[in-house]
């Protein structure tokens, strides 16, 4: 079982801890995508795996053993750098066997498996170049070539494809997809962009400030996220998160007065101010008798929708993404919402309060 | 600044100063290596020889045992060269690769001997060599210079500025302490090491002090202090024939330099390896 | 790497003796001065003193001209000091915020006198002073030392580090060369010029080669020369005294290195200034 | 009139041409965005204006005057660095001040301006500050602040959000066209960022290989691109763009034949091959009856809305962008679109025909 597992892993600096408790696991096989702002402890995560980061306190278990005193030679890993790190003294060819001379394998298999991954990766012919002769996106293959030649079962990823233009970078993940589909390791991907943990995760883990806020698969990150963090961390614009009052069956946003709907009521049941969410693009654009009376702020028109910003009475605004260019801005006079594309947050901690039982209606 | 130029020539004066008194003492030492005695006498100041002569030269290469000079300093400065560079490289890659108890302390305090006078540190090697009896043999000039401080702090830059995940990803490989260090950190190193090699070489070239105090005999003598006998008998009809030694002994740190400047002059940038 | 590291004695042998070889001098001086002549005698290469004694220092301080040679020493070295970080600043800001013809060429030429043998250069030099008749003056010292080709290397680099849309928005907020300088260039490499400073004139302080030449009579020598008296006279009775004089001379460099550790150190990595 | 003009002007490296040719001109107080690539040239001319490059052939007219000779420093522009250089030894109100100082003016005005500017982007308070001591979205405000005070007629700025992260980004961009709006100064903006570039631009001049390849609107920029080049470089995904042949009134796709609109008979007319080009989010995936039948590849889902890669007979591959979570990849067996959403691009030069004179239907 090449799985891997946090039980109660820290990271401290000196006095500062930068991992608080880690407590997940990853199963084998998977698409694991750690995101997160800058600093929030997910390149410390992956470094903890591949044995370049001391693990402080708590256990890291690899296939079932602990190997926190493992050193990162022989834990069997292969690594992407976000710079890719290719030896620029080396050819590619050289670059890509480095390793497996290491461990010291028969030429032939060596041959072998080189040809095989320069094949898959569409770098046949490149073998004698230097990593300087080359340009970024195959700079990025050749190092995909070189961690997937040493076909290890953990597959780590630093932010590999943070160099390239946007262009090939969408390129870029669908290739690393069906790489995994190939050699179907653990794999483990550290990225800051959302686009490219949406696409590539299996499941997403997202971290803030040292510690896990949520592991799910994109899909309910995105639409039923765990707290308000990962909600306004996720989409862009993010998930529009409005305080709202509750009384008996109705809830208050802005000045307007929404009907509370009935599938909602025992969730909510108890609470007299909630964060209500609603993802912009699930708004919807009221010229007449709109549920929450708005106006329209600003608009930016990104070509193939248009993102408006509505202001409510008490000064809260709301993004609205719209593809229809028909109702124009003028007419506007709020946004409406449907109670089955909505997120409720407890209005201190932040943390998701949970859905009605019977699935209201979510899309798949 | 590719930008406009302002022709403010106040600008130029430090400038051409500084190249002046850079240069000059190289002009000189040419142009008199080939004046004979009556232009040294008639216009000492003048820079041109007219005409050139090689008589100089000829009378060095003739009257003269140089080529035992360039024996003595080159069995010396090669020794010294090959030893320091070794423990330069070896003593970086420890202070860079493993972590220990007082190493900032121990490589700043290392460092502390740049500023203390030449003078002060020969007496303690002098008694040493004394003590070893190796007074008045190349083996007393090389002994105390086997490791070098500037040698050891030049390679430390040169391997910190490797990218750490290049190491990083050699140790993920599986490679060991002696595999990063042959198979990564020397390659990429060595521009670097070759600049600080041809430095280390030209300096002990060039020494005069300490090589001074060790050989007393003057067939032991080496380049710059053959050098010193024609300025100590400073009789003016010597000094065409001084220059000319000069020249000579000038002649390999020059060539050496202008052939490696590039790697000399990247040393120093400490552009290092980029990824 | 903040990793895992062997426990391999073996990579500590060429730091223990780079360590070793860079610090036994300085061991050995500190200790010699507070040993008496006994001491010295019976155990020449043990490096402690039982008991300390002071009277070496006494006797430096009593029966010796010493602060005539501090003024002496500090004198030519603050002169030098001036004029050389003045000369550097402003031929490494010529060089690189104007554009001329040739500008590479004379850099890398004024650096091969990095490479030259002191002996060589020193002859011209010589010459030059004794047709101007500064011998035996504190000013045939200093003259032909008021440009230095590694400050204007140094600063050079510096003042290339500042990232260049500093001075742009300098330029588009339109100030002029002097405002460009004055207002950007000074403020930013201040830390890399006061360190240039400090070694300038350490390395003058210390400089002991072209004093002696120039230099003559005992009441102008500096300290190095004064140092160089007692080795001269190499009788051991004067040993301890000698060491003596050598920890007086090296305390202020030694001052100052450990003061401005922090700016020397940056300067010479280069780290430059940030944006 | 504070406009500025570029004449035949060129610009060369030694022996290389950086900029071909430019002809084109910035109206006063407009906001104008140079895109393009890396390497396009668009930097470049930015710093041709601000006159930290020199002009190696050709005229630069500021305000009616031919400038190439002037020095930045009299050519009266605000520019904002995409690394803001900020003077590291001066306080926030030191660099804001710093111009103008040597513009010697009244201690009075300045204190006023200074701290106008101050206000109008929130860094009242932070006067005596070091750029050290702020983050990153402040020294970006500190820049603008500095270009602002001078109320200068010009105002360039050169990437200067590409060091924001992307919520502060978006934030940003608001930000600058209500700054805008205060001054109307004429303002040039380069960028990398087509996202950046639609919503900000009045205008956009699009660059690549240091030619303009288009210069106009962003919403003729996004739904009439110039040439391929232009409709391939924005959007993401990017316009498809399918080679098709023409006989009479059919055009041939992959291996659909498709009948060819009445209203493009007169704009196609007498060619036999063309290239079609359709934004991913016109085509409208068909489970019945596709006008254009293909097989999906790969689906990405992006939260908000999915891509799907529709591969054609003769293996063409379409994007399709859809929020409609009901259609699922199975059922599809093509895609349709309208005759109203397509843009056709000579087949050899790939430049735009033009389009059928009765503007028909395309969405305002």
């Amino acid at each position: 079982m090449k799985n891997i597992e946090f039980k109660a892993v820290k990271k401290k600096y000196d006095e500062t801890t930068v991992i608080q408790e880690l407590n997940f696991s990853i199963k084998e096989g998977e698409r694991l995508v750690l995101l997160g702002p800058s600093g929030c402890g997910k390149t410390t995560t992956l470094r903890m795996i591949a044995g370049l980061e001391e693990i402080s306190e708590g256990q890291l278990f690899m296939g079932g053993a602990v190997v926190n005193g493992v050193a990162p030679g022989k834990r069997n890993i292969a690594m992407v750098f976000q710079n890719y790190a290719l030896f620029p003294h080396l050819s590619v060819w050289e670059n890509i066997t480095f390793g497996l001379k290491i461990q010291k394998l028969t030429e032939q298999e060596m041959t072998k498996r080189a040809k095989e991954a320069l094949e898959i990766l569409n770098l046949t012919g490149y073998e004698n170049r230097k990593p300087k002769e080359l340009s970024g996106g195959q700079k990025q293959r050749v190092a995909l070539c070189r961690a997937i030649v040493k076909q290890s079962p953990y597959f780590l990823l630093d932010e590999p494809l943070s160099n390239l233009d946007a262009q090939l970078r969408q390129q870029a993940r669908t290739e690393l997809v069906k790489l995994h589909e190939i050699y179907k390791p653990t794999m483990i991907y550290v990225t800051h962009d959302q686009v490219e943990a949406m696409t590539i995760a299996q499941r997403i883990a997202i971290m803030n400030k040292g510690e896990l806020q949520q592991i799910d698969t994109p899909e309910n990150i995105y639409h039923r996220p765990a707290n308000t963090f990962v909600a306004s961390f996720i989409g862009t614009p993010p998930m529009n998160l409005l305080s709202a009052h509750v009384r008996d069956h109705w809830i208050f946003i802005g000045d307007a007065c929404v009907p509370l709907d009935a599938s909602w009521d025992k969730v909510i049941a108890g609470r007299s101010r909630i964060i209500l969410g609603i993802r912009p693009e699930k708004c919807l654009l009221a010229g007449e008798k709109p549920m929450v009376p708005a106006e329209v702020s600003y608009v930016e028109n990104l070509g193939s929708q248009r993102t408006l910003r509505l202001t409510l009475k008490n000064h809260e605004n709301v993004f609205v993404s719209t593809k229809d260019f028909t109702q124009t801005a003028n007419s506007t006079k709020g946004f409406s919402f449907r109670w089955e594309d909505v997120s409720v947050f407890d209005y201190k901690t932040g943390v998701n309060i949970g859905y009605p039982i019977k699935e209201g209606g979510k899309n798949e | 600044m590719r930008t406009k130029l302002d022709k403010n020539i106040l600008w130029h004066l430090p400038l051409i100063l500084a190249v002046f008194l850079q240069l000059w003492p190289i002009i000189f030492m040419a142009s008199t290596s080939f004046k004979d005695m009556n232009q040294i006498f008639t216009s000492t100041l003048n820079p041109l020889p007219f005409p050139p002569t090689l008589n100089n030269y000829v009378a060095v290469l003739e009257d003269f045992p140089f080529w035992t000079y360039v024996y003595n300093t080159f069995l010396i400065a090669t020794l010294v060269t090959v030893c320091k560079i070794a423990t330069s490289v070896l003593a970086a890659f420890a202070f860079v690769y493993y972590e220990f108890k007082g190493k900032e302390t121990i490589f700043n305090f290392m460092l502390l001997t740049f500023f203390i006078p030449i003078t002060v540190l020969i007496m303690p090697n002098y008694l040493l060599m004394s003590k070893l009896g190796l007074l008045n043999t190349p083996w007393g000039v090389i002994l105390p210079q086997i490791a070098d401080g500037m040698g050891i702090f030049l390679m430390r830059q040169t391997i910190r500025g490797i990218p750490k995940p290049l190491l990083e990803a050699a140790l993920l490989e599986g490679a060991g302490a002696i595999g990063i260090l042959t198979k990564v950190v020397l390659p990429l190193i060595k521009p670097s090491a070759i600049a600080v090699t041809i430095f280390f070489f030209i300096h002990s070239w060039n020494e005069y002090f300490w090589p001074l105090l060790v050989l007393q005999d003057k067939e032991n003598y080496t380049l710059p202090l053959a050098l010193q006998m024609f300025i100590s008998a400073e009789g003016g009809s010597e000094w065409g024939i001084a220059m000319a030694v000069a020249m000579l002994t000038s002649v390999l740190p020059l060539l050496l330099y202008l052939f490696c400047q590039k790697y000399i002059l990247s040393t120093f940038l400490q552009s290092g390896v980029k990824g």
